[in-house]
């Protein structure tokens, strides 16, 4: 019944869409992603992390996070090397060979930061590439069967929101042990739920779109319309959710590791190794800034690039 | 259907869903570790073996019929009872009130957890509410003036600040506010460090670098800064807020970005609207359009937020009330963890899953009151 | 200027000289409007058809000073009571929004905003502004004790009224303003009087109702006072009547028409049914691709049709009372605005085009008194 | 009134006007009800019905256009959904072709919904975005195993775009990048890939513009003479409906209120609401301004709420007791013109006591 007549043609028909087709809209995506700050300098990042943890072994010897025999508290060409050893204080950052100092056991900040790396971004994308599975699992099946199994689906979602967030996992750590597949277990019982909902209501809004409908009239059965349509298009608010969230995993999985539920003493992660310069704070520092600050990057990385991300498939701005 | 009827309904959906709740606690915390750890705030060193059986009869874990205390500990056959059963007296004893004692070294072995809760309880609720104002306050300005100067200056602030609060974690910002300004700054207000708390008021926690503080106060609610203001005592009000300023602005700072980021999008949705067109085209000043037009209508998914914000908030800040030593229900929960206190942890759970769904059901009531095209 | 005698120049309403308004979008530069003008006298109906994309609610938007952001006004004079709008102050521009230009547009769900009630969204127009609308309000309130005492016989309320009427006409004399909460007694009594005019029933019901518990019809009709309410010299009807019923369609043009011999405003009823026109409208100006092809009195134009883009629209279009064998639709589409055609923007789908149409623009020409062509066929 | 061939309080056709009208049907409506339940109070039940289609039949027959025409919420696109089986009537049977198809399901239904094809108001959301117009084009004949193979589908492809109007380059393109018009020429290219005997046009031209929608329904018409498709038009548009149909069915709030030949309803209507639809429509020709006319007041009831007795009572300037009192009788007043109304009404003399 409703005609709105779009007055203004806003309606994007730009140059660089001229040759048409499924290339040329990856290459307008692209296009969009170079054009956006937030996707470029949030993919830097995001790459440089993982390619650094990739690499981790081969750029720095992964031996430097063990601790020191004798501990190497002076360093090495340091004029002040006596005030050193006379104050038993952590090396500073900017020494040569230690870009970013040493903390008390004479130990390389900047290789141990590289060699923690790895931990976070392996348990951060387990996690959040498990908790999208079971989501779009669970969610496309409450969406699409609807009726009793959508609210047993829905129920369960609700109690496990109820749950607040970190305690659920401290509790089921302080049960079971610290090891890391419980950690990341723990991590991501609390963290399922989410992508169920997101995705769940995706769906549930997709499939009320005529285009659906349109399929059905042809013809096209349930199971065709679900995963040949439906799910492609409302996947990516899910896709959007999950690059944001690989940040927030490591904030929560680095806490952990922070409260003091490493599996050893020994365990390369950021997060425990703030909160062994902890003890050191007043006279350096620097051993809780830098890994913090590692941290701060990779996580900033990956929410750019999601916000970016966002941005470029913005229906608004797309078409 | 009527608000009232909504409102019933969820309230019984919110006693099931915190009975799911109490199930999983239960199961997680009492069928898979030996069945000592529940016995342990209740047996002594001196008490003898059976002693201790009868004990764990009378708390109705173990069955009369078992032989042992050895073969309780090995978990013999038919001398645990039924994991079940204990969850029905369990839920029986919570219900009456009684939730068991304290386990916790740095708290006090033997208390009652619920005592301990309580007292408790008062320091994390101010945190958090401080917290949240602080959210709130800085939040909602941020993410409109982002909105209305869309790609300008004042929202690439808005919204770097935005996404490097939600990229910090929680420990590191704390320890970089306390290295400015404890450290670099050495900040002392009447002697008082800040984000600290006055030794006065500490539950018994680790705090080496409190400064007692003298002064009368007394002790109506629990919350530093209330009782304060209670007791009408302006030196001990400042030692207490100061104490409250960092652990609250690092808060405040994790959450920020997540409130920040809705009012902006939902403010720039709402001035994409068509009837901010229609209000412009009457002549109203752009203040009106923007805080009256836009905003009410944008207000609605920050509301949920903000409810979201302050329930979790309110269940303890675990991380921050640790750096801080801050004796609220986190860093209680955190040492209740370490310690395996199951009866502070079960407490705990459930206390804060029923906080986050009253804030829910609170924010869905609010929703009916704010925007009249919702009716339940 | 024009035929009708009382169209003369002296009750121009508003005036469009060489208007040419251009959008930056990042796929190119837009060029959506490109030199239209355009008069409107008071009382007049301008009815302003075109196909999508053809400018019409952009010269509307231009005309109240409402574009996107994005949108520039490359050159070209809005004129007002002598006064050029498009020069004129942020401020200015949104007091003549606020006292002469008025806007209603289609589809009064996404217009109005949700959370507020229809009476706050008339009176807030007032409240406001309470400085500007002082006199305005306590008159009009005068006349309608005036109107109330006329009827009444009740001696006690004769009395009453009588008591307000000599306490508001100190008021008037008084050159202080009035205060908020007189505001908005008399703002509210304003608005319950337009909500009548325009034949809501239960106007008191409806101030306080929300939008969302209105139907179709009975929003616009709100939207409608809503507009009135300013008395503006000009109102602008974007698609009013789009979203409606064709029953509900009828009610509002007839209300239109009525309420134009009421109100002294000109009306540009900006529409793509030409069946609206026909039956509404005095004048009618033709859009094409940013341009206005033709113009004139309705019957003249819809008798003898002379732009070819004209004749294609009326060819195109099914009659309720005729039964046409074929449409004679222009084949083609609305060309891309980014980059129009060259000379004539109409010609590469025009049947009579020649070699001069790439080539040059024809200006709008006065093909005889009252009918005005832009095309080559017709000379210029 | 002339002869009066009363149908049952609900309006069902009697078994013997079947016998005959099934041989020439292609789709049929017998008695549809769908009726949309409002859930509500404590325990979720149904506390009121959106009566959309309340006892409607309607027969379709072989080759010709049948236009359904009603306001908005007048249930003429639930009909048309029903008819589609997109949705299952609450009571009620469809025919096509002679087959009641109304508990019809899976494979056996698949064979019909080769058969009928449909045709939305929206093109662009009608088509799955992400889809190029080939894929949407080869999709219904991979659904239905038309195509043999992956060339042979691309080649029926190929022709499909040409025959309506478009051509072989738009194939790669998404629907994004084209215009309304194009848009719904690519819609009616999918429906025609299976070679349906039935399309079912649901207002497909109320969002385009004069010009294009000429263009439309000129394509329109082509394709029906040369695939010899049946229609069922459905549109709030009654100069559309006059131009495209032979026969029209006037809906209001749930049922037929008129059915019979467009020349017989648009020139002599019998049912006060046509009548009122007719004079509210805006003719293009100055010279014919119904200046005076009196319109009809009101707007719809609301579907869950209806009037007692005619439904069209409330805004009916005759109505009188009878009419909140009696169902009216849906009669036939002359061969194939139905009309469901308690009196014969001339309107030519009463047109100024509207």
């Amino acid at each position: 019944m409703t005609q709105r007549v779009e007055e203004v043609p806003f309606e994007p028909r730009s140059v660089y869409r001229r040759r048409s087709g499924r290339i040329s809209e990856i290459k307008y995506s692209l296009y969009l992603a170079r054009k956006n700050p937030l996707v470029l300098s949030g993919s830097v990042l995001a790459i440089g992390s993982i390619l650094i943890a990739a690499l981790s072994g081969i750029i720095v010897d992964p031996r430097s996070w063990a601790f020191q025999y004798p501990p190497r508290y002076y360093c090495w060409n340091n004029p002040w090397i006596n005030w050193h050893l006379q104050n038993i204080k952590p090396c500073p950052p900017g020494t040569p060979f230690y870009p970013l100092g040493a903390d008390a056991f004479g130990r390389n900040l900047l290789n141990m930061i590289i060699l923690g790396l790895p931990i976070d971004l392996q348990i951060s994308f387990s996690i959040v590439i498990s908790a999208f599975a079971i989501g779009v699992a669970l969610g496309a099946v409450a969406a699409y069967a609807g009726g009793l199994i959508d609210e047993a689906v829905l129920r369960i979602t609700d109690v496990f929101f109820a749950f607040p967030g970190l305690v659920l996992a401290l509790v089921l750590v302080a049960v079971f042990g610290r090891n890391l597949t419980i950690l990341t277990l723990a991590v991501l019982v609390v963290w399922w739920p989410l992508y169920v909902r997101l995705t769940r209501s995706q769906i549930l809004a997709e499939k009320e779109k005529p285009y659906a409908e349109a399929l059905k009239a042809m013809g096209a059965g349930r199971l065709r319309i679900l995963f040949l349509h439906i799910i492609p298009n409302s996947i990516y608010p899910v896709i959007v959710q999950a690059t944001l969230d690989i940040g927030g995993v490591i904030l929560t999985f680095s806490s952990l590791m922070f409260l003091g539920f490493a599996p050893s003493p020994l365990t390369p992660e950021l997060g425990k190794l703030v909160s062994d310069g902890i003890s050191f704070v007043s006279q350096a520092p620097w051993l809780v800034i830098f890994p913090g600050l590692a941290i701060v990057l990779v996580a900033l990385g990956f929410n750019l690039l999601g916000d970016g991300i966002r941005d470029i498939l913005d229906p608004r701005l797309r078409r | 259907m009527k608000l009232y009827e909504y409102v019933i309904r969820r309230l019984v959906l919110m006693v099931f869903v915190l009975l799911a709740v109490s199930v999983i606690v239960f199961v997680i915390t009492r069928g898979v570790p030996s069945p000592t750890y529940a016995l342990a705030p209740y047996i002594t060193p001196r008490m003898t073996d059976p002693q201790k059986l009868q004990t764990a009869v009378g708390l109705g874990i173990a069955e009369p019929s078992c032989p042992s205390w050895v073969d309780f500990t090995q978990s013999a056959p038919g001398c645990i009872t039924p994991l079940y059963v204990q969850y029905f007296s369990w839920l029986k004893q919570v219900l009456s009130g009684n939730w068991g004692n304290s386990v916790i070294p740095s708290i006090g072995v033997g208390q009652s957890t619920w005592g301990l809760f309580v007292a408790r309880f008062p320091y994390t609720a101010e945190l958090a509410v401080a917290a949240a104002l602080i959210t709130v306050l800085f939040a909602l300005p941020m993410g409109i003036v982002s909105a209305t100067h869309n790609n300008k200056v004042p929202d690439h602030f808005s919204r770097i600040v935005a996404l490097v609060g939600y990229s910090m974690p929680v420990f590191w910002l704390a320890f970089i506010l306390q290295i400015i300004f404890v450290i670099y700054l050495t900040l002392t207000i009447h002697g008082n460090t800040f984000g600290l708390l006055p030794s006065s008021q500490t539950v018994g926690t680790d705090c080496a670098l409190c400064i007692p503080n003298p002064g009368n106060i007394n002790t109506y609610t629990g919350a530093p800064i209330l009782d304060a203001i209670l007791s009408l005592n302006p030196a001990y009000f400042w030692d207490a807020l100061l104490a409250l300023i960092l652990p609250a602005i690092t808060l405040a700072f994790s959450t920020l970005g997540a409130l920040t980021r809705i009012v902006r999008s939902s403010m720039m949705e709402a001035l994409r609207q068509d009837y901010i067109l229609l209000a412009r085209s009457k002549g109203l000043r752009e203040r009106t359009v923007i805080y009256r037009h836009a905003l009410k209508n944008a207000l609605l998914p920050a509301i949920t937020i903000t409810g979201l914000i302050l329930a979790t908030l309110l269940g303890g800040a675990v991380v921050v009330e640790e750096v801080f030593s801050w004796p609220g229900v986190g860093q209680a929960a955190l040492d209740a963890s370490l310690f395996l206190d199951i009866n502070f942890l079960e407490l705990y759970t459930l206390v804060t899953a029923l906080i986050i769904v009253v804030a829910n059901l609170g924010v869905d009531v609010l929703y009916a009151f704010i925007d009249p095209r919702i009716r339940y | 200027m024009n035929s009708t005698p009382q169209l003369t120049k002296k009750n121009v309403a508003l005036e469009v000289r060489n208007l040419r308004v251009v959008f930056h979008t990042y796929a190119g530069v837009v060029k959506a409007i490109d030199g239209v003008n355009l008069t409107v006298h008071s009382k007049e109906l301008l009815g302003l058809v075109g196909e999508s994309g053809s400018g019409k609610s952009v010269t509307a938007l231009a005309i109240a000073g409402l574009l996107p952001e994005n949108a520039e006004v490359l050159e070209g004079e809005v004129l007002l009571r002598g006064k050029d709008l498009l020069k004129q102050s942020k401020k200015e521009l949104r007091m003549a929004r606020l006292t002469d230009i008025a806007l209603v547009f289609q589809d009064p769900m996404t217009y109005l905003n949700p959370v507020m009630t229809i009476g706050t969204q008339i009176t807030e127009i007032f409240t406001g502004n309470l400085k500007i609308y002082k006199d305005e309000l306590i008159q009009s309130r005068l006349d309608q004790i005036e109107n109330e005492l006329r009827q009444e016989t009740d001696p006690k309320k004769i009395s009453k009224l009588n008591e307000e009427k000599t306490k508001l006409e100190i008021k008037k004399q008084n050159s202080s303003g009035i205060s908020k909460k007189e505001g908005k007694r008399l703002a509210k009594l304003l608005a319950i009087e337009y909500l009548k005019l325009v034949k809501l029933p239960e106007p008191e019901r409806v101030f306080k109702m929300y939008p969302f518990e209105l139907s179709g019809g009975m929003r616009q009709r709100a939207m409608i006072a809503m507009a009135l309410v300013r008395r503006p010299a000009v109102l602008l009807a974007d698609e009013i009547t789009t979203a409606l019923d064709v029953t509900v369609q009828a009610q509002i043009l007839k209300l239109i028409k009525e309420l134009r011999d009421k109100v002294d405003a000109a009306i540009i009823l900006i529409t793509h049914d030409l069946g609206i026109v026909a039956e509404t409208c005095d004048r009618v100006a033709v859009m094409y691709a940013g341009n206005i092809v033709e113009e004139g009195d309705v019957i003249e134009i819809f008798k003898n049709p002379l732009h070819p883009y004209t004749v294609g629209l009326f060819g195109a279009v099914p009659r309720p009372d005729i039964e046409k064998e074929n449409l004679e639709p222009v084949p083609g589409s609305v060309p891309d605005l980014i980059n129009p055609p060259s000379g004539c923007r109409f010609h590469p789908r025009c049947p009579k085009a020649f070699e001069r149409c790439p080539k040059s623009k024809p200006p709008l020409i006065e093909y005889k008194p009252g009918h005005k062509v832009a095309c080559f066929l017709y000379g210029g | 009134m002339l002869s009066i061939r009363r149908l049952n309080f609900l309006g069902t056709i009697t078994d013997s006007t079947l016998g005959e009208l099934e041989s020439i049907n292609l789709v049929e409506a017998r008695n549809v009800f769908k009726w949309f339940p409002i859930k509500g109070g404590l325990f979720g039940r149904t506390i009121a019905n959106v009566r959309a289609v309340d006892g409607v039949s309607i027969s379709i027959r072989k080759g010709e256009t049948m236009g359904l025409v009603g306001e908005s919420g007048s249930g003429k696109t639930t009909l048309g959904r029903t008819i589609m089986r997109l949705i299952d009537p609450t009571k009620g049977e469809i025919f096509f072709d002679g087959v009641n198809i109304t508990r019809l399901s899976g494979r056996s239904l698949k064979r019909y919904r080769r058969r009928m094809q449909m045709v939305f108001q929206d093109p662009y959301a009608s088509l799955d975005p992400r889809q190029t117009v080939r894929s949407a084009l080869t999709e219904p004949m991979k659904i239905h195993h038309i195509a043999s193979s992956k060339k042979e589908a691309d080649e029926a492809a190929a022709k499909l775009i040409e025959t309506v109007g478009l051509n072989q380059d738009h194939l790669e393109r998404f629907p994004h990048e084209f215009s309304g018009g194009q848009r719904q020429r690519i819609a009616i290219a999918r429906a025609l890939a299976v070679n349906p005997e039935f399309v079912l046009l649901d207002e497909p031209t109320s969002s385009l513009d004069v010009s294009v929608q000429a263009q439309i329904l000129n394509l329109l018409k082509q394709l029906q003479r040369r695939f010899n498709l049946t229609y069922l038009f459905i549109s709030h548009n009654l100069s559309v409906i006059r131009h495209m149909c032979d026969r029209v069915a006037v809906m209001y709030l749930g049922r037929i209120v008129e059915i019979g030949n467009m020349k017989a309803i648009y020139e002599s209507p019998k049912h006060p609401y046509t009548f009122a639809l007719l004079s509210a429509v805006p003719n293009p020709d100055p010279t014919k301004r119904k200046e005076h006319e009196p319109v009809l007041e009101g707007e719809v009831p609301s579907p869950i709420d209806i009037p007692s007795g005619c439904r069209f009572r409330t805004r009916c300037p005759y109505n009188t007791e009878k009419c909140a009192r009696e169902f009216p009788p849906l009669v036939e007043i002359e061969p194939g013109h139905w009309v469901e109304c308690h009196y014969d009404i001339d309107f030519s003399s009463a047109r100024r006591s509207f």
